[in-house]
């Protein structure tokens, strides 16, 4: 029974990552960070980590998207989307 | 008694969290206050040297009266009794120098930034505690992003975003790191982790070593991980760069020799050293290339710096004792030349209003004292005899032969003959270029250069009194056992 | 394209790695060493029923006082870097009904939560940090139903700082009274609270402490949500 | 493999994938926030032991029916650590926007060689 939940909350970690690291709209991005914050903490609380799960939930979830947030509201909501690599290796 | 040296680390600490009430009192008072701390902190910063040499045995902190593996201890052995003594008094000279180098406001919190790093550095130094050591870390990181950034230009706003990300990337390895170690052995502290090294299981050691090496080469500017370095010393302010060359890479550096020595029990560890000699050989080859062509002088010092400390990883990585030592004192002998060179470049822009190549013609006849200062700290890096760089890249060498790497006096010698160029042309556009107005140097800041260029050539003429406490401090990373016996661990075992 | 394929490579490769590692460290088994001397001991060296937070606070006071650290660097590192001359909120809209009158009706409970969370630390999950965090979303919501709300710098920063003295204080008092920086010296020195544990007055300084960091932390994260809503006026650079 | 330890390195990989592939700054951050949570899960299953409960020492539990408490201390101060890096990070963003109007990491190369 626990083994399935687990599974769940994995599968659900990593589905709410993929998404945020893959959607144009930074804002949706965003709340897909605060996801997986918010399941690790669901995962914390399994893991019989509730002072963590408190944490990851007020400052971890909460907060840290709320900042987020705001830097999106200065700057701008939809990036250019090509991808490349390479930025911090070249000198 | 000997746990008063726990202030060396609430004294930074309290100064930096009393400079905002101190700000509503009296604005201009905040930068007098940052060098009364600062000289605080070198009086106490003396004392402990002069205790640890004196004695000879390490002075060992334990926060709140447990005893480690319990609670966290700091370690303040040779080395780190050395090295607090280095920064506090870098520290301090920075200090001096800031009053005329930034005048880009909010200065309280610059202060406060200031401190923190100096904070930092002291404590990844003097810790005994693995995950401790990864929290000073992200103390000296953060406030070194916040500083890297402060002038609030386009270009340094870049080079602190390029540092921070991979300090990032840093920070969650060396933590996935502490992870696997903390999952096979159930401890943190360091001495009781060198006990138990041999209970590991060898492809976690493996994994957790280097990844923890990886995690601090962000810091210590080994290559895949340095980009950062150049843009974040040529982009910070004045007094900031040369702390940063001065000791924030050494705190690191030093951290990661303590973690490899410590488990140098692990079975398959020389594969480790092997990586670490790689890394490092390819920071030292990648630092005097880059070096070669550069047209700003700060920037050129930067990379020069970074092929600096490619040598002392390579240093720490030959697993002997005079290795190790040899390493200790090159980090000892660039952090005074460093310290000197970017103080003098700093003033140079700071009065010239620029750091291009161009800014240098004719500074022999413009700022001498300064002039004077880069030309000595140029001449000592290349290695010339009768100057400090001399005698440890000679330990080095004969470190290197002892250890049969030979290949690596080749390294050393053609890193040395490469430097030789750049600077070579450097002091020529100084002294024999370009004409200019005499400028009026500081004779307080000339004052300050002409210490540091004593400095040089004291240890210049006299390196063995230097080079025995620099012996002394190599043993103590280098010899485990006696780091085990030192540290007062209780009785936990499985 | 390569570069990218590059990349998924070499991210592959430390996968593995770390799976392979992790392979050796089984999940759910009974590895504690250090640990388990904590719980076995924890109520008699420190009072605290919660050992997380007695670790957090006693055993490994470094840590805190490097996190606390941490928060204020951030802080004030967020605040010199977006320090202008003038600045001023610049939201156009005021919240909706629900949002100015729920922040209104709310506030006070929120507050009392966030020091309900701190102060029983050592009984229950929770403490300083996430009391500190529930402050600052109390500020926050304030931030978010008012346009011309501000919180009041003259006393925040002080605050900040003095939250700050304090602790390293409690700790330079320990050094004082017990030989050892950061020594629980209500608890170990005096015995106050040794009769009641896992009641509210007991564990020595973490309610002390827990309150600091509370104070510490709620007006770092309400400096940080401060710098990063006000926006510079027009040439105001 | 244990389902916490598939996703906490999934998440540590796909938070350093988002880094070294995306081009946009706050994309790149977003992965270094997702790496942040996927080491704290890690540590967390590190520190837990089946079939015990919370280490809060109240009724009924004994020592020897309680996780280890020390990685739970351990992710209290790396959660802190990380908002910090996230906070200082933005406010870094925020300045560059400022001056070169855009988030595309290969429009804000200036310094080179």
């Amino acid at each position: 029974m626990s083994d399935w939940v687990a599974i769940f909350i994995a599968a659900l970690m990593v589905v709410s990552a993929i998404f945020a690291v893959e959607w144009r709209d930074l804002l949706a991005a965003v709340v897909g960070m605060a996801a997986v914050s918010l399941f690790a903490s669901i995962a914390f609380f399994f893991l019989q980590a509730p002072d963590v799960a408190m944490v990851e939930a007020a400052i971890g979830a909460a907060l840290s998207a709320a900042v987020f947030i705001f830097a999106i509201n200065r700057t701008e909501r939809y990036g250019s989307e090509e991808e490349g690599t390479g930025w911090w290796v070249k000198w | 008694m000997s746990q008063y040296a726990s202030l060396l680390i609430a004294l930074p600490l309290f100064g930096a969290f009393f400079i905002p009430i101190l700000k509503r009192i009296s604005k201009s008072a905040v930068m007098p206050f940052l060098v009364l701390v600062t000289l605080i902190q070198t009086g106490i910063a003396a004392w402990v040297f002069n205790e640890v040499y004196i004695t000879g045995k390490p002075i060992i902190i334990m926060a709140g009266g447990f005893r480690p593996p319990i609670g966290i201890n700091l370690y303040i052995g040779h080395f780190a009794a050395l090295f607090v003594l280095v920064i506090a008094v870098t520290s301090l000279l920075m200090t001096i120098f800031s009053f005329k180098a930034v005048s880009v406001e909010p200065k309280d919190k610059y202060a406060m930034l200031f401190l923190l790093l100096m904070l930092g550095a002291t404590g990844m130094i003097s810790t005994g505690d693995i995950f401790n050591l990864f929290v000073f870390m992200e103390i000296t990181a953060i406030s070194a992003y916040a500083l890297t950034a402060y002038n609030k230009t386009g270009e340094a706003s870049e080079a602190a975003l390029k540092y921070i990300v991979l300090g990032g990337i840093g920070s969650s390895f060396f933590l996935v790191g502490v992870a696997l170690i903390y999952g096979s052995l159930g401890t943190l502290n360091m001495a009781h982790i060198a006990q138990l090294a041999h209970l590991v299981n060898p492809t976690v050691a493996k994994a957790g070593l280097a990844l923890l090496i990886f995690g601090l080469a962000v810091e210590a500017e080994q290559f895949p991980l340095n980009a950062w370095a150049p843009d974040a010393y040529q982009e910070a302010p004045h007094p900031v760069t040369a702390m940063f060359s001065a000791f924030v890479v050494k705190a690191s550096l030093y951290a990661m020799g303590r973690v490899i020595y410590i488990l140098s029990a692990v079975e398959g560890w020389s594969s480790i050293l092997r990586l670490l000699i790689i890394l490092g050989t390819l920071t030292v080859i990648i630092g005097e290339m880059s070096a070669l062509r550069q047209n700003n002088v700060k920037r050129m010092f930067a990379y020069s710096s970074i092929a600096q400390v490619g040598l002392i990883a390579v240093g720490l990585a030959l697993g002997t004792e005079s290795g190790v030592s040899a390493s200790v004192f090159h980090m000892f002998n660039h952090a005074i030349v460093k310290a000197l060179m970017f103080l003098a470049v700093g003033y140079v822009a700071v009065e010239l209003g620029g750091t291009e190549i161009n800014k240098f013609e004719g500074l022999g006849k413009r700022m001498p004292v300064s002039a004077f200062a880069i030309t000595v700290g140029a001449i000592s890096i290349i290695g010339i005899p009768l100057f400090n760089v001399f005698w440890s890249k000679v330990q080095l060498i004969l470190a290197a032969l002892n250890a049969q790497y030979t290949w690596m006096v080749a390294l050393i010698l053609g890193a040395s003959l490469v430097e030789a160029t750049y600077y070579i042309r450097l002091i020529h556009t100084i002294w024999f270029k370009g004409e200019g107005e005499k400028v009026k140097e500081s004779s307080v800041l000339a004052l300050v250069m002409l210490l540091l260029v004593a400095l040089i050539i004291v240890i210049g003429i006299y390196p063995e009194p230097f080079w025995n406490v620099m012996q002394k401090a190599g043993s103590d990373i280098f010899n485990v056992a006696q780091y085990i016996k030192n540290v007062p661990l209780m009785g936990v075992s499985p | 394209m390569v570069k990218r394929i590059l990349a998924i490579v070499f991210i592959l490769i430390i996968g593995f790695w770390m799976a392979k590692a992790l392979d050796q460290v089984p999940f759910g088994q009974d590895r504690m060493l250090v640990g388990k001397y904590y719980l076995e001991h924890v109520k008699e060296e420190t009072g605290a029923v919660n050992a997380v937070t007695a670790v957090v606070v006693n055993y490994r006071g470094f840590d805190t006082l490097g996190e606390v650290t941490v928060l204020f660097i951030a802080s004030t590192g967020v605040a010199a870097l977006l320090w202008r001359k003038k600045r001023k909120r610049t939201a156009k809209t005021e919240g909706s009904v629900v949002l100015t009158t729920g922040a209104r009706l709310l506030l006070p409970f929120i507050m009392l939560f966030g020091v309900y969370i701190f102060i029983h630390g050592h009984l229950t999950p929770g403490g300083g940090f996430p009391g500190g965090a529930t402050i600052a979303t109390a500020f926050l919501f304030l931030y978010l139903a008012f346009t011309v709300y501000e919180v009041d710098h003259k006393i925040f920063e002080p605050l900040e700082g003095l939250a700050g003295v304090g602790y390293v204080t409690v700790g330079l008092i320990g050094l004082a009274i017990g030989g050892y920086f950061l020594f629980d010296w209500i608890w170990q020195t005096w015995g106050i609270g040794k009769e009641n544990i896992g009641r509210l007055l007991s564990a020595g300084f973490i309610p002390i402490i827990y309150t600091l960091i509370g104070i510490k932390v709620g007006t770092e994260l309400t400096g940080i949500v401060d710098n990063m809503i006000k926006e510079p006026e027009e040439g105001g650079q | 493999m244990n389902p916490y330890y598939f996703a906490s390195i999934a998440l540590i990989l796909i938070g350093l994938y988002a880094i070294l592939a995306k081009r946009n700054v706050l994309k790149m951050l977003v992965g270094l926030s997702i790496m942040e949570t996927g080491v704290n899960l890690l540590l967390i299953s590190v520190g837990y032991v089946s079939g015990r409960s919370a280490p809060i020492l109240s009724e009924g539990i004994t020592p020897d029916r309680a996780v280890d408490p020390i990685p739970q201390a351990l992710v209290l101060t790396a959660i802190v650590i990380g908002v910090a890096t996230t906070a200082m990070a933005l406010s870094v963003v925020i300045n560059l926007y400022e001056k070169y109007k855009t988030l595309n990491v290969e429009e804000i190369r200036r310094l080179r060689g």
